[in-house]
């Protein structure tokens, strides 16, 4: 079977809801990071499939902004995971509810 | 800057000034307060004096564009009815501000900033014009109430703040959602919006619509007054209050919420006016007798001049609801009347908590051994407050019944008689509050050498026996001004569903005429 | 080609990154001990943003094909940079006692700013998600920049993980958009919506769900909002400040121009699903605050319901409504900043100064603080003849307005509920007066100095705050002249 | 000019009131006196140009309007005036027997303080001031001024001596027991209003005198029976008479001049007043009659028992105000006018008396420690006398002629069984008169040293000083007279005071046409004499009867209280009508207002319900608040949820 | 011969993204993602977007991953411990978790319900891809606004990186 610009966009789906998915599923803030890595990549490959299917190069270059800002995020989010490891030597995302009701 | 924009800015200023008054000048502070307020008192006699009573026409009136892209203007005017309720507030005001000289000792200088707030607050709210103006004054004037009783008040004060702030506000926001929705209206109507009085009175509302507005209005000034079953953040108020804050309180604020009623309610809305009217009457009739037979067994002095506020003003709202001059005529004098006999009697038990510093009747007796001349004050107020003809609470309530005998709905005449009942009953809820507290012996030993009258408090209660005797005597200084502006609006609730029936737009519209006021 | 015009549009943004950089530069060059000017840097680089916002009005210049500088922008640009002047000054005293690295943290803020001034300018999807994350990284930093306490930490990981999650979620939308549009650029957005609207389009239907989570996450709308109370706790307080407002300001500007420009025709769909947001948002901001013992968490659920009061303005959707939202950005920022600027001149070293107890006593302890602080807050409770009050209103009117002309009822019941919840809402905004006034409890005395320039802010915003309450006229007219550039 | 007359004791009371204090007790109580005197002067000054005046359409009238009191709609109420015979009968009382107690009150009151003698002084200037304004008020609300004025200083009167914890109760419940009378009062004014638009008296009676007299419950029926409410507590008469025999506990003057001659009597003057108004509504009529004559006699009944003088003659006033009432009632209304006045006198003078009994006692009221006092205490057991001999309607006195006018016109009406009773009464009335003269002044002293309180003991008993013997004398000379103006013709006289009211009771149209007077029948004439002779035979009865068991066989008394125990203990018990309002009214209300109304209501459903919707609020704050776990996952899940849920929608709807 | 390539790609990326959630350690899952990764430029490769397809190679799996698996190895925390405490539990429980999973179950099920209106819908057979220098001209005339942008958003990612990850002075 010939995979239809559907075939794309359902495989991005799927591979954003295992990235959410992982976001509930894991208690380790370095595995929540890769989860939303997953979830943009996914992006990207919804991006790079409309462009294929519209015949642009907008879409490339647009998953090319979204890997950016992916290691962007990813700069500021293990930064941030130092500091709180400094805090509390655990990566566990439940150990940081001091902050609450 | 006319005579009325004065009489809010004057206090404002006052007040503002004072807080930038040094430090530990406490004296100073009361006396220059005192002064602003006297300043007030005088400016409003001015107007009175300037006052043509037998206009219905709005009077000093000013308007100057505010937000004109919303139909809001600064619209100031008075007519007969609320020039008195200006005069009471600026009168009440000096008094409660005298009363306070020595029983208010900490932050001086922001008791007289939210006294004079509160004055300036007021005053705007009678005189506005303009919806949205009037609703800006309302909702203001709740912040200096509420820190005057919740930094100056009792033990519970902080309750009883808040449950005021909140009990009135939950009442009004609705209220503006009605005044907005009726301004818009208007530019549904008209095409432009509109947030004056003049302009929404000369539109047709739906009736089906005006049930909603009304309802809404109501509801916020039914709260204000209090209206029997909203009354309950009242005792607590009163209660809590410092003197001069449940003088302003009684003597002013609760006329708002009947104020409200006549000036917006039911001219707006006259044909839910006409049908609610019998069903806020009931309400009236039952706070009437419900709130004497509270009253009655009250054991605390202030919490028993609370609840007899919630059945003399049961009588104003029965006055208004009837709808016929000598109903209305009589509310408007009757609300004047409980501001000063009300006021008095908080004046009278700040006094006497002054002393003993406890508001308990059975802490009290026999007091008019030791104090004749307060007891003898306290005397003549409280028969002011049971309606003793020829003192200021007779006239109210003999034309408010009168004119309820009349009224225009179904048991107009049995409620007459059951609000007559509550003469009986103010006279039983005050006489035996009046005999627990200053008759029998003496039976507290710590109430043995209190001492009397002194010179401050005699400025402070005797222009309140003068009004109580000179309104009882001479009522038709007050009746006559006021007339053509009740005729006039009672023509605009009645007279607009009458010819109604047959006419939609024939609304005969009050023409406002604008008098140099300077 | 690149013109000057171009830059002419973004002078604004231009000045602002300049400033940041010389900021960096000077931290880099700065030696250990010196104090280096970065207030003056800041007050130049706003304040010339500010100038050339102010010179482009009516110009609608357009540059480099995304950036627009209609009034709507600039309308905002200036809204925005006045929030950064206002919260520099106020950041005076309280940023060392908090131990916030001045030339980081001023640089960060300005940069955060610029992110700001693009989402509110732009037209392009793609650049509104650059946008987004060049201030939502900002805002991370900052809100872990108070780097001894833990509390720091966990609110900036908090926010950055939702905010790095509702991102995805953004950008998703923006994906599926452009599939189906074939373009992020918002006019062929709008165009593709337009000429689609006859057959309901459930790719795009998602994308506007997706969309509109992203931007509900950035202003907090139930029930996308649960980072807020956490971050806004654990921030540093001059941080929150900002965050509560500047934010805010320019998420709701994008939205506004997202969705009342490009997914306007859709806005009957969009409609039902942003009343019940609004509702929940209004209802749980204010139900939640009433139990809050500590002040900043509690200010967080009453800006939760604040974004309730600007959704009915959404929904509302009139020119009234979008002009009333841009009202309240700015009485709500001067307001709230006001509010933060006097908690953050009153935290200490080693106390945060945030629960309602330490309030106890203010009133004789710091007269003026406390007197600010009431009023401040009266102005977020809705109390004439503060700026709140007639925010409020103008919400208000807008949604009834909007009712009687196409008789949605949803709006009668968003506005009944708008104002009950701002009756609930002063509860609790008294509760800390009360503490201030009325209470025989005595917190310890602790008088933090307030620097000139802290004074200066609070007096700034509590004369916005009685000026825009008394003569809001001018600021009304203006707020409708910007709407009216983009719609 | 009219309104000096009140002005003189306002004057007197604003005097006495505000600087009394500081005067000496014989500055201040002269000054009342005199202000007094110089109200009766001008009264008599005004009654003489009133009967020098031309009648105009058959009345004599002088008519003045101080100036508009209350004005508005259609409503205008002047502060007017009228003097016209009625008026001025009941002028000339007030001021004449309200000066003579001024006089006897200087003495009487004398052993208060400066500041306490000042303050009695001005309180009954200030009665005397509203009395007047009330009888000579032109219209009803101006009758009101002075009827709820005399009410207030009824209460402070009765409540004088306030640190007397029963004094104080007296004196409030006088006041609450007569609000309840002037609720009818107010509603009857505001039907008279909405059925004539005015209040003004003799437009009320042009009015009602177009209208057919109504038979069956109308309209006037209802306002009259109001009206009559009113009257029923001012003047004490069932079922509000309960206030008066507490009202002794205020000093004897008092007790003489308002709870006797004066203002207990303003009900029946206002009916008078109203004459017309109330003979058309028949059944109005017959509830006063029927009320008048059973209070009558039950008070008569109580008086048989009761052992303190003032309670007693408190009774008795009760009792006579029931004639008078009964009077109204038949249609009599100079009759009951004439008893009134008649009744002034006489009650007053035993009211001084037995005040200078108590005076002489040191305070005792109490008679089981009197008797004896005939020659200790020879001017007041005399003047008591006459006093006594008035009232039991023995004729020549004053008492006999009225008395007898009465029940004459009772029987003539047919009402029968009324007159009966009223001749019962008669005979209860000469009974426990003549008891109290008794157990007073006869038998053996028992006032033995000790028993009497008085500070210099009972030895030192001296008669009454000038001023109150001057007091007694002239109220004595007056009970003699006083009924020659109202000889009936049977006996040869003119009933000159009937004819000179009678304009007073005629609607002002009708009142030129003065019926030409009726010569009686003869047999009627035979009647009326046969009867006459009837009521003094029971008087004489009674005066017998009470001989015979109080003076020649006091163990009478005793054997016929312990054989009819019950009743005895009844009527020593007053009928326990104040227990019975205590136990059916006051207790009840009280306590519903306590834990129905006030912790019920008013605490409990809607404070309940307020705070119950802050209980709410912040119940629902507390739990909500939980959703915030601080879990970060937690918190994604909400953002989740919201993207599912919103999407579904979209995809379901 | 693409589909075979499709669907051998599309197995392994979701195959691995699932295995990086359903295991506990975190170095794996690092690995494992480069795996997915890779698969992916797999599917952009067969997309005609061989650009994109280097870049993802590069700099996703090249840098991206690495400075994970950096931080990975810095913190030492091999796997995750098991929740403790009652909120712990609570929140990170066996329940909250399926009803996370069951969530995004749902969430696939709705998105693929929307995308299914493109059911169909092929992609056009004969489309050249746009070369590297057609990229770098877009890039750099439509979307230099937003390449700037970015230059400040990596400063600020800078910035942000040093000053929470350095250590206390």
């Amino acid at each position: 079977m010939e995979p239809t610009l559907n075939s794309y966009l359902v495989l991005s789906a799927v591979l954003f809801s295992i990235g959410t998915a992982g976001v509930f599923l894991r208690r380790n803030l370095i595995t929540i990071l890769l989860s939303v890595e997953i979830m943009l990549n996914a992006v990207n490959l919804t991006f790079v499939a409309a462009d294929r299917y519209l015949q642009s190069a907008d879409g490339q270059i647009i998953a090319f902004f979204v890997i950016t800002v992916a290691a962007a995020e990813a700069a500021v989010g293990l930064a941030i995971v130092i500091a709180l490891f400094r805090h509390k030597e655990t990566l566990s995302p439940d150990a940081f509810t001091s902050l609450k009701w | 800057m006319g005579l009325l924009t004065l009489l809010v800015v004057v206090p404002l200023l006052g007040g503002v000034a004072l807080l930038l008054m040094g430090r530990g000048r406490d004296r100073l502070v009361h006396q220059a307060a005192l002064g602003v307020s006297l300043v007030t008192f005088v400016l409003s006699l001015l107007v009175w004096a300037g006052f043509d009573p037998t206009s219905a026409d709005y009077q000093f009136v000013e308007r100057h564009a505010w937000l004109p892209d919303f139909g809001i203007s600064y619209h100031v005017g008075i007519d007969g009815i609320s020039l008195f309720l200006v005069v009471l507030t600026t009168f009440l005001t000096p008094i409660a501000l005298l009363c306070s000289w020595e029983s208010i000792e900490s932050r001086v200088r922001a008791f007289g900033f939210f006294m004079l707030g509160l004055e300036a607050a007021m005053i705007g709210v009678f005189v506005s014009l303009d919806l949205f103006l009037f609703y800006v004054f309302w909702d203001a004037m709740l912040i200096p109430m509420y820190f005057l009783i919740g930094i100056w008040g009792y033990d519970r004060r902080v309750y009883a703040a808040i449950k005021f702030i909140l009990y009135t506000m939950a009442g009004s926001v609705l209220m503006l959602l009605a005044i907005i929705w009726i301004a818009y209206y208007h530019q549904a109507v008209t095409g432009v919006p509109s947030f004056d009085l003049a302009d929404l009175l000369a539109m047709n509302i739906a009736r089906s619509v005006q049930t909603w507005l009304f309802l809404a209005f109501a509801l916020a000034f039914a709260i204000k007054v209090p209206l029997f079953p909203f009354h309950t953040w009242l005792p607590d108020a009163h209660v809590q209050a410092p003197t001069a804050g449940s003088v302003i309180l009684a003597g002013v604020l609760l006329k708002m919420g009947t104020y409200g009623l006549l000036r917006f309610a039911f001219p707006l809305f006259p044909d839910a006016a006409q049908t609610f009217a019998p069903y806020i009457a009931l309400l009236a009739v039952v706070g009437i007798v419900y709130g004497a037979l509270v009253a009655m067994v009250q054991p605390d002095l202030k919490k028993l001049v609370a609840y007899s506020s919630v059945s003399h003003l049961g009588f104003v709202v029965l006055g208004l609801c009837a709808l016929t001059t000598n109903g209305v005529q009589g509310a408007v004098f009757q609300m004047l009347a409980h501001g000063i006999s009300t006021g008095g009697l908080f004046l009278l038990v700040g006094m006497l908590s002054d002393r003993r510093h406890t508001r308990l009747i059975a802490e009290y007796g026999g007091l008019k051994a030791v104090m004749p001349k307060l007891v003898a004050t306290f005397l003549l107020v409280t028969l002011a407050s049971v309606a003793l003809p020829g003192l200021n609470g007779f006239v109210g309530e003999f034309l408010i019944l009168v004119g309820t005998y009349s009224g225009l709905f179904e048991y107009a005449r049995v409620y007459t008689v059951i609000a007559a009942s509550g003469v009986i009953l103010s006279a039983v809820y005050m006489l035996w509050m009046f005999q627990r507290v200053n008759h029998g012996p003496l039976t507290n030993e710590k109430n043995r050498h209190l001492r009397d009258l002194s010179v401050r408090e005699w400025f402070v209660i005797a222009p309140i026996c003068a009004m109580a005797i000179l309104m009882g005597v001479l009522p038709n200084i007050f009746l006559r001004p006021m007339e053509p502006a009740v005729r006039r609006t009672i023509q605009q609730v009645v007279g607009g569903a009458v010819v109604a029936g047959v006419q939609p737009a024939a609304v005969p519209e009050p023409a406002i005429v604008v008098r140099e006021a300077n | 080609m690149v013109t000057q015009a171009d830059f002419a549009a973004v002078a604004p943004m231009l000045m602002v990154t300049l400033a940041a950089c010389a900021m960096l530069v000077a931290e880099a060059i700065r030696r250990p001990g010196d104090r280096m000017p970065f207030q003056v840097l800041a007050f130049i680089g706003l304040g010339g943003a500010i100038w050339a916002s102010w010179a482009s009005w009516d110009l609608h210049r357009i540059g480099f094909g995304v950036i627009v500088a209609d009034n709507f922008s600039l309308f905002l640009n200036i809204v925005l940079c006045g929030i950064g002047l206002l919260t520099v000054m106020l950041s005076t005293g309280t940023s060392d006692r908090d131990g916030l690295p001045s030339g980081e943290y001023h640089a960060l803020l300005l940069f955060s700013l610029v992110g700001m001034m693009m989402i509110a300018s732009t037209n392009d999807l793609l650049v509104v998600f650059v946008a987004l994350e060049i201030l939502s990284l900002g805002v991370y930093v900052m809100t872990g920049l108070r780097r001894t306490s833990e509390q720091s930490a966990e609110a900036a990981f908090k926010y950055f993980v939702l905010g790095a999650f509702s991102s995805a979620f953004f950008i998703y939308g923006v994906a599926l958009a452009y599939t189906v549009a074939g373009s992020t650029r918002l006019d062929q957005i709008g165009l593709h919506v337009a000429s689609a609207a006859s057959a309901p389009d459930l790719i795009l239907t998602m994308a506007m769900v997706l969309l509109l989570v992203g931007f509900a996450f950035k202003i907090s709308a139930v029930p996308f909002h649960m980072w807020t109370p956490d971050a806004y706790q654990g921030a540093p307080t001059i941080v929150t400040g900002f965050m509560s407002t500047a934010v805010k300001a320019a998420a709701f500007a994008a939205f506004v121009r997202v969705f009342l420009t490009a997914l306007e025709p859709l806005r009957v769909d969009w409609v039902p699903v942003l009343s019940a947001i609004a509702a929940l948002t209004m209802i749980l901001g204010t139900v939640v605050g009433v139990a809050q013992t500590n002040v900043k968490r509690m200010l967080a659920y009453s800006s939760i319901a604040h974004v309730g009061y600007l959704l009915v303005g959404m929904v509302a959707a009139n020119s009234a409504g979008k002009a009333a939202i841009l009202f309240y950005l700015v009485a709500y920022g001067v307001t709230n900043l006001g509010a933060f600027g006097v908690l953050a001149a009153l935290s200490s070293q080693d106390r945060p100064h945030d629960e309602v107890r330490d309030f106890a006593g203010l009133g004789r302890d710091r007269p003026g603080l406390a007197a600010l602080l009431t009023i401040f807050l009266l102005s977020l409770g809705g109390f004439p003849p503060t700026v709140g009050f007639v925010a409020k209103w103008h919400i208000f009117n807008a949604a009834l307005q909007e009712h009687l002309v196409t008789g949605q009822s949803n709006l009668v019941w968003l506005a009944i509920i708008g104002v009950l919840t701002s009756v609930i809402a002063v509860f609790f905004y008294l509760r800390i007066v009360v503490m201030m006034y009325m209470s025989e409890e005595k917190a310890p005395a602790h008088r933090p100095a307030l620097p000139v320039l802290a004074a200066t802010g609070l007096a700034v915003a509590l004369i916005a705050v009685f000026y825009l309450g008394i003569l809001p006229g001018q600021l009304l007219a203006v707020a409708a002249d910007s709407v009216a550039s983009i719609f | 000019m009219l309104y000096p007359i009140p002005l003189f004791p306002l004057i007197g009371f604003v005097v006495n009131a505000v600087v009394g204090r500081r005067l000496p007790k014989a500055v201040s109580g002269w000054i009342a006196t005199a202000a007094m005197l110089a109200a009766f002067g001008w009264s008599a000054g005004a009654v003489w140009r009133l009967l020098g005046s031309e009648p105009v359409g058959g009345v004599r009238a002088i008519d003045e309007v101080v100036f508009t009191w209350i004005a508005s709609g259609s409503l205008d109420i002047p502060l007017a005036f009228r003097l016209d015979p009625l008026s001025a009968v009941m002028i000339l009382v007030v001021t004449g027997i309200g000066s003579l107690i001024h006089l006897y009150s200087t003495a009487y009151m004398h052993e208060e303080t400066d500041g306490e003698y000042a303050r009695y002084f001005s309180y009954l200037n200030l009665f005397a001031a509203f009395m007047l304004v009330l009888v000579l008020g032109a219209n009803f609300a101006v009758m009101f001024i002075g009827w709820e004025g005399v009410g207030l200083c009824s209460y402070l009167l009765i409540g004088f001596w306030f640190t007397k914890r029963a004094a104080a109760e007296a004196g409030k419940k006088a006041f609450i027991v007569n609000r309840v009378g002037d609720f009818g009062f107010i509603l009857g004014m505001i039907g008279l209003v909405a059925l004539f638009g005015t209040l003004d008296f003799q437009a009320i009676a042009a009015g009602v005198a177009g209208m057919p007299v109504e038979a069956t419950v109308g309209a006037l029926t209802i306002i009259t029976l109001l009206l009559f409410l009113g009257a029923t507590g001012k003047s004490a008469q069932l079922p509000l008479y309960v206030w008066l025999p507490d009202a002794m506990e205020g000093p004897t003057p008092v007790s003489a001049l308002i709870h006797a001659a004066t203002m207990v009597t303003a009900g029946v003057y206002m009916i008078g007043r109203n004459a017309v108004l109330f003979s058309h509504a028949e059944i109005t009529m017959q509830v006063v009659a029927v009320v008048g004559v059973l209070t009558a006699l039950l008070a008569g009944t109580i008086g048989l028992v009761q052992n303190d003088i003032k309670r007693v003659l408190a009774y008795s006033t009760i009792s006579q105000l029931g004639y008078m009432f009964l009077a109204m009632g038949v249609g009599a209304f100079g009759a009951g006018i004439f008893h009134l006045y008649t009744h002034a006198f006489f009650k007053a003078l035993l009211f001084l008396g037995s005040g200078a009994v108590i005076h002489a006692l040191h305070g005792q009221q109490d008679m089981r420690w009197m008797g004896g006092l005939r020659h200790k205490l020879p001017l007041t057991f005399w003047t008591f006398v006459v006093g006594t001999v008035a009232i039991a309607g023995i004729p020549p006195l004053a008492g006999f002629f009225s008395k007898d006018e009465i029940l004459w016109k009772t029987f003539a009406g047919g009402h029968t069984v009324l007159w009966a009773l009223a001749v019962v009464t008669a005979f209860l009335t000469a009974t426990y008169m003549f008891r109290l003269l008794y157990l007073t002044f006869f038998g053996e002293r028992r006032y033995a040293p000790g028993a009497a309180r008085g500070a210099h003991g009972a030895e030192h008993l001296h008669d009454a000083p000038a001023p109150m013997a001057i007091a007694l004398v002239v109220l004595a000379i007056g009970s003699v007279l006083a009924g020659l103006v109202g000889i009936p013709h049977v006996l040869g006289g003119h009933n000159q005071i009937d004819a000179f009211l009678a304009p007073s009771f005629q609607a002002p149209a009708v009142a030129g046409v003065v019926a030409p007077a009726v010569e009686a029948a003869d047999e009627a004439i035979a009647l009326e004499r046969a009867l006459m002779a009837l009521s003094v035979i029971v008087a004489v009865a009674g005066i017998g009867v009470a001989t015979l068991v109080w003076l020649r066989r006091p163990e009478i008394a005793d054997r016929l209280a312990a054989r009819w125990r019950g009743l005895h203990a009844l009527l020593v018990g007053k009928y326990f009508v104040d227990e019975i309002y205590d136990a059916v009214l006051v207790q009840p209300i009280k306590r519903t207002s306590t834990a129905l109304l006030w912790k019920g209501v008013d605490t409990g459903v809607i404070d309940g319900t307020v705070n119950g919707v802050g209980l709410v609020v912040r119940g629902w704050s507390a739990v909500l608040r939980r959703l915030q776990t601080g879990s970060v996952r937690a918190y994604a899940m909400s953002i989740f949820v919201g993207v599912v849920v919103t999407m579904g929608y979209y995809l379901w709807r | 011969m693409e589909s075979v390539f499709f669907w051998v790609f599309a197995t392994v990326a979701v195959a691995a993204s699932l295995l990086v959630i359903g295991q506990r350690n975190p170095m794996h899952s690092v690995m494992l993602l480069i795996v997915s990764f890779c698969a992916l430029s797999g599917l952009y490769v067969l997309l005609e977007a061989p650009f994109i397809a280097v870049i993802q190679i590069i700099i996703y799996a090249g840098a991206i991953m690495v400075l994970f698996l950096f931080v990975v190895m810095l913190l030492n925390v091999p796997t995750e411990e098991a929740p403790t405490g009652y909120h712990a539990r609570l929140l990170g429980g066996a329940g909250p978790r399926r009803f996370g999973a069951v969530l995004s179950v749902v969430l696939v099920l709705e998105l693929a319900w929307a995308l299914s209106t493109m059911r169909g819908t092929p992609l056009p057979g004969d489309a050249v891809a746009p070369t590297v220098r057609e990229i770098g001209i877009r890039l750099f005339r439509e979307h230099g606004f937003a390449f700037e942008a970015t230059s400040v958003l990596i400063l600020v990612a800078m910035v942000g990186a040093i000053i929470l990850a350095r250590r206390e002075k």
